[in-house]
């Protein structure tokens, strides 16, 4: 059985196969095939859930070394499995009142919003110490992103009418082609990973390291 | 002042430390939610495209509120995702909530509790009118499987409820929505314009600013029908509804926020050339003289 | 009368929240590792939370009602577990196998369509008929995202025609940064806005906003000033 | 599109890649960290096996054989992502091969690829902390990195170490086009991993996309064409 499923051929026709049993049903428009693939992707959904496991049980694992090893600091691992563990419990306890509603309102919620707030601040000094009009570039990024903040911000959009035909034209056309090139590049390459995955050429992302090639 | 000393004033606007930066913003966002000035806003073509697209909402129409945010989303779109579902409400529309980040399973208690006059008024009743999901879309599995199998992949709600008997008895796949109103900062969103709005159901988007230059090509070849931009967006569309709300209160801080940056980036480029290119041009010439 | 439960949620809050945004200070603290840490061990449990109650609501409840096949969902997830096990780690490469293919399948069929496809129609627009605006807008777009993709060729040399396209479509590339930098800001202080709103409104939240901030910011300048900073911050 | 990606493998021609500057950014940077005696961070992002994780572990396959030549010290930092677990054995394998292949695989040490959880900002937490304490000379920070890439950028400026970022979404890399010494532009990341690697898969996968690109621009000029002649024939066969 080991060998069956360390066999690098099996594993690619596998993947082959389920990629084409999801891939061509949507074209053919079969119903009894469409049940089936839907069925496949189902399964796929829940068993990539169980992936959330994997990243748990390296958390856990490298908290437990640290707090084997009593590296400095060693109690705020602890202290972070502990409330892990909590959490759990409160989970059980309820989700729409008591000790689980407290966490999520005294917890995760002001943390998790200051963890993306703070972008504010480092775009904020990044703009104060790089935005300087050194070449036609940098003054070209400078132009179009004065206009753009002062459209944004309400009191001189509102009274600098001037500033938002412009901002609008800006956004609807330079920064929406820059999304629209993006967006094209970004699926062409994709495809073509997708594609070079499935023929076997990248067994890396199988978990086969390269002496098994 | 250190500055004089040492080169002077063109030099400390050259060199500050960025911590006044971080203090400075600080206070101008939070001094006018202390003393609210009340800033006059205009519309954009965009919002008022998004609230064309709500105002053709019919009476027990079925909406799919999905919420694609972390909860620290949530702060910069609030504005919007009140403001739609004060309008749903108001259209006696369906509203089913499913969520696709564990951190916003909150989010539609909170969104019920800011319209719950409406929703009373309206005689809105869980099960019949409205029902949470929680967390329904973990990965792109998810969704796809959800478009094409809806109860195959939901079968309760998010306090463990079987969701049998409620109004999504009528729903079997994608086609069944009347409308996908989506609130993201990314995460699902692509997967449900593949697996939803690419096959035809109408698809409005409340996105955050990092998220606008990316949602505008879809909005722009017609995939989706509406996309309403971060929280100015949804100050916006307050101001249509005639509802104020968290958008509108927090103009202010958002205006001198934008005009602290414009500020800080004038100091840097005064004192880049004011002094920076002085020293480079110095060092340049000495360099040639020494070479 | 706002209840005692409601205060500690306001103060525990705010003060984890100032400790989160000690990071500005610009060297790491126990508080910022206090507030880490809460976040990680929470969020991880919430994670954990969440998962199981999709594998049980999405799998265990329907094999309940007779859906037997899903009993695969199981047994292949189990099977991807053994991925981090040092020795029965090939035993994942079965799951890994049938979720990549299946990955690939669902995203492959639609992104052609969304993203390449329906992308290029939409940029083949009237350039000759329509108001004044629209033709600018239309020109404008063609032009942008024609030249723009000649800045992303890699097989060839970027000389002559090609590389004067490619140089000139830099350039509409950095009018374009400019305002996705202005609309990413936007976006960025809207955040920040939005979790001041939560801690100034009511009024009786500002206290315990403005002393945290304060408290943590003496807190960690004392710190810093004991020289306690790197002994108390943990090790990574 | 499957078809021509299987034609250029199979044809065994070497498909020519151009010399993306990045990497010459990349290998000013490592060198000039050499000559300061300080170590070189470099990260290939949080995401799991996708196209960007693939061209960022192929830079760091190549910033591992110039810190391998120079003696410099290189700490990856990984983690950041439910799927990057499954990505860091590979990461290692890049790393110990470098320094096997340049004959110095006694300097390899595997502390110097911290694991900071599955989490994005535990991720960042580690990162920002290794970075304040180590205080690098450079910080090479490519693959699939999110919003914690400007956390990362901005402190990598605060300890003034030089700082090299690729995108992969556009306003990441307009705040990142600020924020970096360097920035590879989008694609200009895996093509920079295609001219590195060996792998005749990878080169033939970048001719493949110039080849789309082309594609996409001869399809709209000529729809455009059309469309300005009042044949609208391009469109319907688009849409079909």
């Amino acid at each position: 059985m080991a060998e069956i499923l360390k066999n690098k051929q099996l594993q690619i026709i596998v993947m082959a196969l389920s990629f084409l049993f999801v891939f061509l049903p949507y074209f053919l428009n079969v119903p009894q095939l469409n049940t089936a693939s839907t069925k496949l992707v189902t399964i796929c959904s829940i068993v990539t859930a169980f992936t959330v496991a994997l990243a748990v049980i390296a958390q856990f694992r490298r908290g437990m070394n640290i707090i084997n090893r009593r590296s400095r600091g060693w109690y705020f691992k602890a202290y972070m499995l502990v409330t892990l563990v909590l959490m759990l419990g409160f989970s059980l306890m309820g989700r729409d009142s008591g000790p689980y509603q407290w966490v999520m309102f005294a917890v995760v919620n002001p943390l998790s919003s200051v963890n993306y707030g703070i972008l504010a601040f480092y775009m904020a000094s990044t703009a104060a110490r790089a935005f300087r009009a050194r070449n036609t570039k940098a003054l070209m990024l400078l132009v179009s992103g004065f206009i753009v903040l002062m459209y944004q911000a309400p009191l001189t959009g509102a009274y600098f009418t001037g500033f938002e035909p412009i901002s609008i034209y800006l956004g609807s056309t330079f920064s929406m082609a820059a999304g629209r090139m993006f967006l094209i590049s970004v699926t062409v390459g994709a495809i073509v990973f997708g594609v070079r995955v499935i023929l076997g050429k990248e067994p890396s992302v199988l978990g086969i390291s390269k002496e098994e090639k | 002042m250190m500055a004089k000393e040492n080169g002077g004033i063109l030099k400390w606007m050259a060199e500050y430390d960025r911590r006044y930066v971080y203090l400075v913003l600080f206070l101008v966002m939070v001094g006018p939610l202390l003393r609210p000035i009340g800033m006059p806003i205009t519309v954009s073509p965009d919002t008022v495209q998004y609230y064309n697209v709500l105002q053709e909402v019919q009476p027990g129409d079925k909406i799919f509120f999905t919420l694609n945010t972390e909860f620290s989303g949530y702060n910069e779109i609030q504005s919007g995702i009140i403001a739609t579902m004060r309008v749903l409400v108001e259209k006696h529309a369906r509203v089913c909530f499913g969520v696709a980040h564990v951190e916003a399973t909150i989010i539609p208690d909170l969104v019920i509790k800011a319209v719950q006059a409406e929703m009373t008024a309206n005689d809105y009743q869980y099960g019949r009118d409205y029902v949470i999901l929680g967390y329904i879309m973990p990965n792109e599995a998810a969704v796809a499987a959800g478009a094409e199998n809806f109860h195959g992949v939901v079968t309760q709600d998010w306090l463990g409820r079987p969701i049998a008997g409620t109004f999504l008895d009528e729903i079997t796949d994608w086609e069944d929505w009347d409308l996908i109103t989506d609130f993201t900062t990314g995460i699902c969103t692509g997967y449900i314009i593949n697996h939803y709005a690419l096959r035809g159901t109408p698809m409005i988007i409340n996105c955050i600013g990092v998220s606008i230059a990316s949602e505008k090509p879809y909005l722009d070849s017609g995939i989706i029908q509406g996309l309403l931009q971060s929280m100015r967006g949804g100050a916006e569309l307050e101001f249509l509804i005639g509802h104020p709300g968290p958008g509108l209160t927090a103009m202010d801080g958002f205006s001198f926020g934008h005009y602290m940056l414009i500020i800080f980036i004038l100091i840097g480029n005064v004192g880049y050339f004011g002094y920076t290119r002085q020293q480079q041009m110095k060092a340049a010439t000495e360099g040639s003289k020494n070479g | 009368m706002v209840d005692i439960i409601e205060i500690s949620v306001v103060a525990v809050g705010t003060f984890l929240a100032m400790c989160m945004f000690s990071t500005l200070y610009g060297k790491s603290s126990p508080l910022y590792a206090l507030a880490e840490e809460s976040y990680i061990g929470f969020a991880t449990g919430l994670t954990i939370i969440w998962n199981i109650d999709y594998i049980w609501k999405t799998g265990i409840v329907n094999i309940m009602a007779g859906d037997w096949v899903l009993l695969f969902s199981i047994l292949l997830g189990a099977m991807m577990l053994l991925r981090v096990h040092p020795k029965y780690s090939y035993v994942a490469r079965l799951p890994i196998a049938i979720v990549l293919g299946a990955q690939f399948g669902l995203s492959l069929r639609t992104i052609i369509f969304t993203g390449f496809i329906q992308q290029i129609s939409a940029t083949i627009v009237p350039l000759f008929t329509g108001g004044t605006q629209t033709l600018l807008y239309n020109w404008t777009i063609v032009i942008c995202v024609i030249f723009m993709l000649t800045f992303f060729f890699y097989t060839v040399e970027m000389e002559g025609a090609l590389g004067v396209s490619a140089r000139f479509g830099e350039y509409l590339l950095y009018i374009a940064f400019g305002t996705v930098f202005a609309q990413t800001f936007m976006g960025r202080i809207g955040l920040v806005i939005g979790f001041l709103q939560s801690y100034t409104i009511p009024d009786w939240k500002t206290p315990y906003l403005l002393v945290s901030m304060v408290l943590v910011l003496a807190l960690v300048m004392y710190m810093d000033r004991a020289g306690l900073l790197e002994k108390l911050t943990p090790e990574d | 599109m499957a078809a021509l990606v299987y034609y250029y493998i199979k044809t065994k021609k070497v498909v020519h890649i151009r010399r993306v500057p990045g990497l010459d950014a990349i290998e000013e940077a490592v060198g000039r960290s050499a000559e300061m005696g300080k170590p070189v961070i470099c990260s290939f992002g949080i995401g799991g096996f996708t196209y960007w994780t693939l061209a960022g572990l192929a830079i760091l396959s190549h910033v591992a054989h110039l810190t391998a030549k120079t003696g410099s010290r290189l700490i990856v930092p990984t983690g950041g992502g439910d799927q990057a677990l499954i990505v860091r054995p590979v990461a290692e394998e890049i790393v110990k091969t470098a320094y096997t292949m340049e004959g110095v695989e006694d300097q390899y040490t595997p502390d110097d690829l911290p694991f900071y959880s599955g989490q994005q900002y535990a991720y960042i937490g580690g990162y920002v902390g290794v970075m304040q304490r180590v205080r690098p000379g450079s910080v090479i920070m490519t693959g699939s990195h999110a919003s914690e890439a400007m956390n990362i950028a901005e402190t990598s400026n605060t300890v003034g170490a030089i700082t090299i970022t690729s995108g992969s979404y556009i306003s990441n890399v307009a705040a990142l086009a600020c924020a970096s010494d360097y920035i590879l532009i989008g694609e200009e990341a895996p093509a920079a991993g295609a001219y590195l690697s060996d792998d005749p898969a990878q080169r033939a996968s970048i001719r493949v996309q110039d080849l789309f690109k082309w594609l996409a621009i001869a399809v709209m000029i000529l729809g455009l064409a059309a469309r300005s002649l009042g044949n609208d024939l391009m469109l319907r066969l688009l849409a079909t």
